[in-house]
């Protein structure tokens, strides 16, 4: 198994945050996972780009994702943009955070409203609704590998208490609510 | 030497075009869009690694309408005096150099060479925006960051003292030193009129006082009331100094009083940088800063 | 020989409206030429109208809010975008 | 864990003493940890927030002659502002330890991965090597430490992580435990050094030397680099024992027995340049790759060997030496002969995939086969 | 806080072995041996490039009797950061740290280091010895040169005044500033005690006027009178700076009335560098004593 | 006139407009001497009395880029102090002109003679040249200026002038006429410069470049490298014209047609060396020399044309980098091959003299013959 | 493992009594143990007597005439090399 | 011819200078001269190298001079010195500042009293003779090759007016009386 993942989203969204999530998670279940971020000069609400490799076998090459098997959008803006598409595979993946989302034909499309998972379950920053671990859980039940178990592990990792106990529900909630 | 400019003075014209890559909010865009109506187009800017450098964006575009020449972090001031040897010597002097850094590109890396200029004291104005940490890294401490503040590399707060750049820069006796607000952008375009048509030649000091919302952890819409609250706790001080002695500008001009100032917790709570603090930290900083007026009440008295 | 320098141009940095999450909307009817918004707008997208009055130049408007908070008469309000007007 | 935290866990795990360092993009990170675990008590060290990198190295150094095992960590513009006192480290014999993020340097600005950087500094008299992943960051930051303060040597180290492909990548990283690293590494003491600053025993390190011998302390310092190589696979073999994994040593050899054409490459991108030999191999060409891990003392030996048998040798360099070429290429063209392709790849941070060793390669054959390859291929530039 | 030593109270072990290379008459290694005699063997000594790493003379010899690392230019003020960290972490705090420059290696590329470490308020002396030109690369114009003086960059005198570091140090608002005058080697002595024996860690900072008998042209045997005459004549004064307030000391304490000083020719007159002025450069540069002092002497009245 | 001095007034007769220096030994005469240049009015320019090396540099770079000429001059610490900020104008194109007194680098301190300074910095994306003499410093001066504005090259030059040897040696020199000069080199004018401030069209120089874009603006550097041979053939060719002397391009070549044993030089020590050669040719033994007076595009095509006829070659560093070698001889190996001796000497200031040369020429033939060339000799190394 | 360190030693920079063009020349009646001459002496050239009177080492008096000045009780003489005592 | 001369003296007393008027002086007698000092830690008092040399040919040579044809003390202190003469070839010239001085064998004396002469032309500084005019005058006489007309314009050339005057007359005092 190889696959790779891209994440598209803006600055305050934490997009790289859930880059190393899905690597870390992969980890955790046994594969090899790596976390990619494309560093440019980052401002809240501009865009960002991550990708994530998850594989059986170890890991070596160091370059961005090009030609991802599985796009995580964060943003709804993002969608419709030539950038965001660029590269994915035929037949590949696209999580997207929106309420609804037509279908592709070309591509498996999965959405989830983790804006609104976000904002009820109070992961705001200055006005900004942290999508990451929504995200992250979403993209973990559409990539079918990763467990709840080590999805909790993941988030609890990085938030202690009741930051934690937000996080986690948002995860979940994601990983359940998600569908294609 | 008073004049205070109104906002009818500035011109409409902007020389920092939209679209450039600054944080929403951002103080130091703000002050550098003023400035720059205020100098006009026959300005060059000298620009060190900063936050100020990636707001410019990809090559080859920019938002700057002025030439603008980005140097090495630690060299703004010598550059500057190079620019000005030569466009003095090709017979532009009509043409003014403006150096624009950070506080870190200042007080820390950039002082030596600021330091040198003052002391050869080149014909140019120096504006210091300052953040209170480098910022374009991601909030690393600078000699500028205020005692107790968070930063990357102060997790548990900065136990020094704020490095005081606009004092040095007297100890200079330069012409002209000033410290300026973005909050008050009359109070900053007045004194950047006052240093450019100063009649002495020589290097005019303005340190600005630049909110910024990543940074300091607050909302992009608050960076004009948290500067603001920055002055009128009195833990800024808005003045000039020049002909050997103090000027209070301002708001500041009304706070020698103790009692006119504003707690300076309004400033410290709405800010995440100052988040970790208990009571008795925010009260120390209290002090500190009724102790630095007192101190500086008595500077006030030395004019020459 | 070639010029190496990068040439002014709006939007270096792209549409940076693309960058907002809330939407500066002004009331022109409330609005008292005050021009405090335009002055303190870090972006530069406030522009004058002919008649004297602000006007917003949404392309680039970062929707930082600070004009919003700086006006004096309450003539801008800041709108999340997911309930506002549609973006361009 | 990104390979910037994996160094500083291993800085850390070599109880490091004295760490003063400067930030800047992509290196942060590094520093940012340290000053977290040296706040929070997780080390004993003292962090020192010094105002530039020029002083952040003269604290090192003044820290090592005082007894204490110091690091710092840097970047392009940082690396060139410190320059003097790196050649200072070098030439003093302090053994400090520095992380190097490699990034391309200005202007223009530019903040992703180049290693021009760090090989400016090669004739500095420090030992210096690159990493391929976090992994190896963890590592060579724990060996560093150990190679560095070699009696044999008595050296100071730097080596590179590739701007964001290693620094910023999050990877799995093994960490040592502390006991295994203490036991591994020399004792904290003073007497490791050649100078040490003793009130008991007084001396004056760095008055004026004559030139009547200045020349014997030079060659000095070139017999310890001649003991370096052995130093460092002592280090190696021995790091092998405590961590029960792999290391490489001057160089890796990767499927380089038998090939036909040989990649020879440095840091992040090795790896993509194994996944491009194994696609090759699987369509039929016999491709292989030596990486450098260390570059000073350059393994010429060790490279000729590892190429004896291939027909053409394709040299990736991601550095630049205008008027001269690829560094690492001119450093090894009289190592390897007439069968040497000169590649330039990857410069301001352009990235390289797999597919780009692929077709490095495959020009590298077909140079070889036309007999022609004097020229140096910038690969991937644009119209 | 005002304790002077005597003569007694220095002990006769020298630090610095006869037979080292400074010039006959040179006041730096004067003031060098009394520095060491007041702190003793338990100093690490940090010297920049300077006449100070010359007069150490060839390896593998050396005068000193106390550590000493010699280090680049521009890094004095940091090593000895590094030094006394390390010298806290490994429990030696007996050992002092102290960074001994010259004006080139503090006033200008080394000041920057120097700020840094104030800002950090490094637990270390620091002494600056002023020659007022880079001496040992032949007596090029620095920072710290006086307006007029002739150096071989500045020929037909140098432009611009005197930089101050002591004023830049108390900018930076450490525990301790002093200036001190190699021909005042009690008064010295005693700063050095004072800045040792201070019970709040961080920087001291004392700036020595150390005259020069190449550099400055007068004949070797001078080296004292000249230092006495800067003193006397108010050229240079000597001061103390802590808790916020000035005092004058020595014989500078009797000079506030300017009847009290001598006239700035019989400074000026006996030194070839300031030769070539006429008669109106010497009455300009009497007005700059006078101005100086009376700046000066408002600053007296304020002790926090 | 010293060496020194003949800089001085090749820059002073090239009408530099800015000079910025921070002294430093044994460069001080040159500043010294623009100072007064300056100050008397023997010269229009301006002298910026800059804090340190680094702002030296930057205000050179600045001045440049407002359509000034300037000039700077460093040595070894001072060298490595500014190293940023030559890189930054190398990699900027800002055409400086920059004299560098060779000296060894310190720790222990040393002010004399070696070329491991100047070598140092050989990355940078400078034109580098060395003067074998006075005059030949004098002609550099003037050619640098040349050399840096010609339209096809627009890169900064430095020079190097060995301490003391040439810097502080009085020797005959030969001055121009100022209107010839004028006639030589390009108008003062900024249109010679690709970095130009400009408020009438303004630009903005140096921000970000993304990896998308940046590789096509370094090899835009290299291509004008690639200029640079035609551009200092030119440039000599010229002075040639105006000066009425010969002028050595890249290499100089000396007795070396029909030598079994060249040896390849630089700098001061080169004259020493062409006596060397004369004398053996008394003693029966075929001796001949290449002197590389330009380093930076390294002539190695030049070179390896120039020893063909050689059984074997020495090659002579005054210079060091550990763990590599000399440098000059690395940089060499692959063009000279396996009848390369490398000879290490004059490290540290330690003299070298026309007996030195002939035990070199000497011991290379004996090395040849006994078919081993591989160790590197540290020649006149002491117990 | 070698120490690169200088080791302290008088003369490190030779016999510096060989600089000197004029000699100090003690009149030990004259003198009042001020020690002013000690303390000012910039080469730690001036020592105490066991009867606590100065002695002046000359082997790296460098004659600077510094002891001279300063010697309130004109006990201490500079003598021009030439005409004085044979140096060592 | 090539001549090569190295001159001794200390610090204060102009040997470097010296060096560089017999160079000077050799190139308008239309030889080809060069000079060269030997740089340490110059201190007033301290010993000080410096040497010269002359050659109708071309001189391409850089380094010191190590087996001088003619050295020239100039301080009285430093002629026992062994390094003084190291390297002196049997039969060369020393051309010593002294009133009087016993002949060697191997080597053929000249002295000059340049301290005398220094002194009565007023030629002090600090204290110190400075006698590098009056040991430049005996050199030139005793190398034979530079005539009085070139060493007035190589003084001039360094000295203007009254202090011209005295050195000029420093230096052809001692071209007179220099004495073997
Ligand atoms: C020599 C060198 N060291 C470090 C850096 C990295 N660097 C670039 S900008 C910056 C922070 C600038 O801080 P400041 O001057 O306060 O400006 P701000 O970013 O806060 O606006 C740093 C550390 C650099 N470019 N060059
Ligand atoms: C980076 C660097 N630049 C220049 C020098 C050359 N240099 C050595 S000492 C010196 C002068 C020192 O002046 P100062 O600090 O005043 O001490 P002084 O010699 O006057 O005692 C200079 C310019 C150097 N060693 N390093
Ligand atoms: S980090 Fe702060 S100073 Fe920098 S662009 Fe953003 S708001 Fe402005
Ligand atoms: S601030 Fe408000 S009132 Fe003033 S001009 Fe703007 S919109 Fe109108
Ligand atoms: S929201 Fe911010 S960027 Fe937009 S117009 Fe208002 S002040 Fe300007
Ligand atoms: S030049 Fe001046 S400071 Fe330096 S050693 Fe001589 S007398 Fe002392
Ligand atoms: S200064 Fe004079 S009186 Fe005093 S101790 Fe010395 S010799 Fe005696
Ligand atoms: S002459 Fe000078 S060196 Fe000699 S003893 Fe007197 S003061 Fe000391
Ligand atoms: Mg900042
Ligand atoms: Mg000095």
């Amino acid at each position: 198994m190889f696959l790779e993942i891209r994440l598209h989203g803006r600055g305050g969204q934490g997009v790289v945050t859930a880059s190393e999530m899905l690597a870390e998670a992969a980890i955790l279940e046994g594969y090899h996972g790596q976390s990619i971020p494309y560093f440019g000069a980052e401002r809240r609400g501009a865009p960002v780009v991550a990708s994530a490799r998850i594989s059986d076998k170890p890991i070596r090459r160091h370059g961005q994702v090009y030609t991802p098997d599985t796009i995580c959008v964060f943003d709804t803006m993002f969608v419709l943009r030539k950038d965001v598409r660029e590269g994915l595979k035929e037949g590949g993946t696209a999580i997207v955070n929106h309420k609804k989302f037509p279908k592709i034909d070309k591509f498996r499309v999965y959405v989830v409203d983790a804006t609104k998972i976000a904002v009820e379950n109070g992961l705001m920053v200055a006005g900004w609704a942290v999508v990451n671990t929504a995200m992250v859980g979403a993209t973990a039940k559409v990539l079918g590998i990763i467990s709840k178990e080590v999805l909790e592990s993941v988030v609890r990792r990085r938030w202690r208490g009741e930051l934690g106990d937000r996080n986690l529900r948002a995860t979940l909630r994601a990983f359940e609510e998600v569908r294609g | 030497m008073s004049s205070v400019l109104t906002i009818k003075d500035l011109t409409e014209e902007e020389f920092t075009l939209p679209g450039n890559a600054a944080c929403p909010g951002c103080a130091a865009a703000l002050s550098l869009r003023i400035a720059l109506k205020v100098l006009g187009p026959k300005t060059i800017m000298i620009v060190p690694a900063s936050c100020i450098s990636v707001i410019q964006g990809y090559y080859p575009k920019t938002p700057c309408r002025v030439p603008v020449l980005n140097v090495a972090f630690a060299s703004t001031a010598a550059a500057g005096s190079g620019a000005v040897a030569a466009l003095e010597l090709k017979g532009k002097s009509g043409v003014k150099v403006l150096c624009w850094a950070g506080d870190g590109g200042t007080a820390d890396i950039g002082l030596q060479a600021l330091s040198g200029a003052a002391e050869r004291n080149e014909n140019m104005i120096y504006v210091c925006y300052d953040n209170e940490a480098y910022m374009n890294t991601g909030t690393q401490r600078s000699g500028a960051t205020p005692r107790a503040a968070f930063t990357t590399t102060t997790v548990t707060g900065k136990l020094e003292r704020k490095k005081s750049v606009p004092e040095i820069m007297i100890a200079h006796r330069i012409p002209y030193v000033a410290t300026a607000c973005a909050a008050f952008p009359l109070d900053f375009a007045s004194k950047l009129k006052r240093a450019e048509s100063m009649p002495v030649r020589g290097l005019k000091y303005i340190h600005l006082l630049s909110p910024c919302p990543p940074g300091w952890r607050f909302p992009a819409e608050k960076t004009v009331e948290v500067g603001k609250l920055a002055v009128m706790t009195g833990m800024w001080i808005l003045y000039e100094w020049y002909d050997g002695g103090y000027n209070l500008t301002g708001p500041s001009k009304a706070l020698l009083e103790k009692s006119r100032r504003r707690p300076l917790k309004d400033y410290l709570s709405i800010q995440g940088r100052f988040g970790h603090l208990k009571e008795e930290d925010l009260e120390s900083l209290q002090r500190d800063v009724d102790e630095h007026w007192e101190e500086f009440s008595k500077k006030l008295g030395i004019r020459a | 020989m070639k010029s190496i320098l990068s040439k002014p141009s709006e939007g270096a940095s792209g549409l940076t409206g693309m960058w907002r999450i809330k939407r500066p909307i002004m009331d022109t009817d409330k609005c008292n030429m005050c021009m405090l918004c335009w002055l303190y707008c870090p972006e530069g997208t406030i522009t004058k109208r002919a008649g004297g009055k602000p006007r917003i130049v949404y392309e680039y408007c970062k929707g930082c809010g600070i004009c919003a908070e700086v006006c004096p008469s309450k003539a801008i309000i800041m709108l999340r975008r997911e309930k506002g007007a549609v973006d361009r | 864990m990104t390979g910037n935290h994996a160094v500083a866990y291993g800085v850390r795990d070599a109880s490091a003493e004295v760490v003063a360092a400067y930030p800047i993009t992509p290196q942060t990170q590094i520093v940012e940890k340290l000053a977290e675990f040296v706040e929070k008590g997780e080390m004993r060290g003292r962090y020192i927030r010094v105002e530039s990198e020029h002083s952040a190295m003269a604290a090192c150094i003044a820290a090592e002659a005082c007894g204490a095992r110091s690091f710092t960590a840097t970047s392009s513009h940082g690396l060139l502002y410190m320059s003097e006192m790196i050649f200072w480290a070098g030439l003093g014999s302090f053994p400090v330890t520095m992380a190097v993020v490699t990034r391309t340097l200005a202007p223009p600005w530019s903040i992703w991965n180049e290693h021009t950087d760090i090989l400016s500094q090669r004739d500095a008299g420090w030992v210096i090597m690159m990493c391929e992943s976090a992994q190896e960051a963890y590592d060579t930051a724990i060996q560093a430490f150990r190679i560095a303060e070699d009696e044999r040597l008595v050296q100071p180290v730097m080596y590179g992580l590739d701007a964001f492909s290693v620094s910023h990548t999050a990877e799995e990283v093994d960490l040592l435990e502390k006991k295994d690293v203490e036991g591994y590494l020399p004792p904290l003491e003073p007497s490791r050094l050649r100078v040490y600053m003793d009130p008991e025993n007084p001396g004056t390190f760095g008055n004026l030397v004559g030139p009547d011998r200045m020349m014997e302390i030079r060659h000095s310092i070139k017999e310890a680099f001649d003991r370096a190589r052995v130093v460092i696979k002592d280090a190696v073999r021995d790091y092998e024992k405590i961590s029960g994994r792999r290391q490489v040593g001057l160089i890796e050899e990767y499927r380089c027995s038998d090939a036909e054409v040989v990649m020879i490459t440095t840091g992040a991108s090795s790896g993509d340049a194994k996944d491009a030999a194994d696609y090759l191999r699987d369509e039929g060409v016999r491709a292989g790759l030596v990486r450098l891990r260390v570059i000073r003392p350059l393994p010429r030996e060790e490279i000729s060997d590892a190429v004896k048998g291939a027909k053409v040798v394709a040299v990736v360099d991601r550095d630049y030496s205008f008027g001269y070429g690829g560094i690492l290429a001119g450093e090894l063209e009289g190592y390897i002969g007439k069968k040497m392709c000169r590649f330039v790849a990857g410069l301001g941070g352009r990235d390289l995939t797999p597919e780009d060793f692929k077709g490095i390669a495959m020009k590298a054959l077909e140079m070889g086969e036309k007999g022609d390859v004097s020229k140096e291929i910038w690969w991937g530039l644009k119209g």
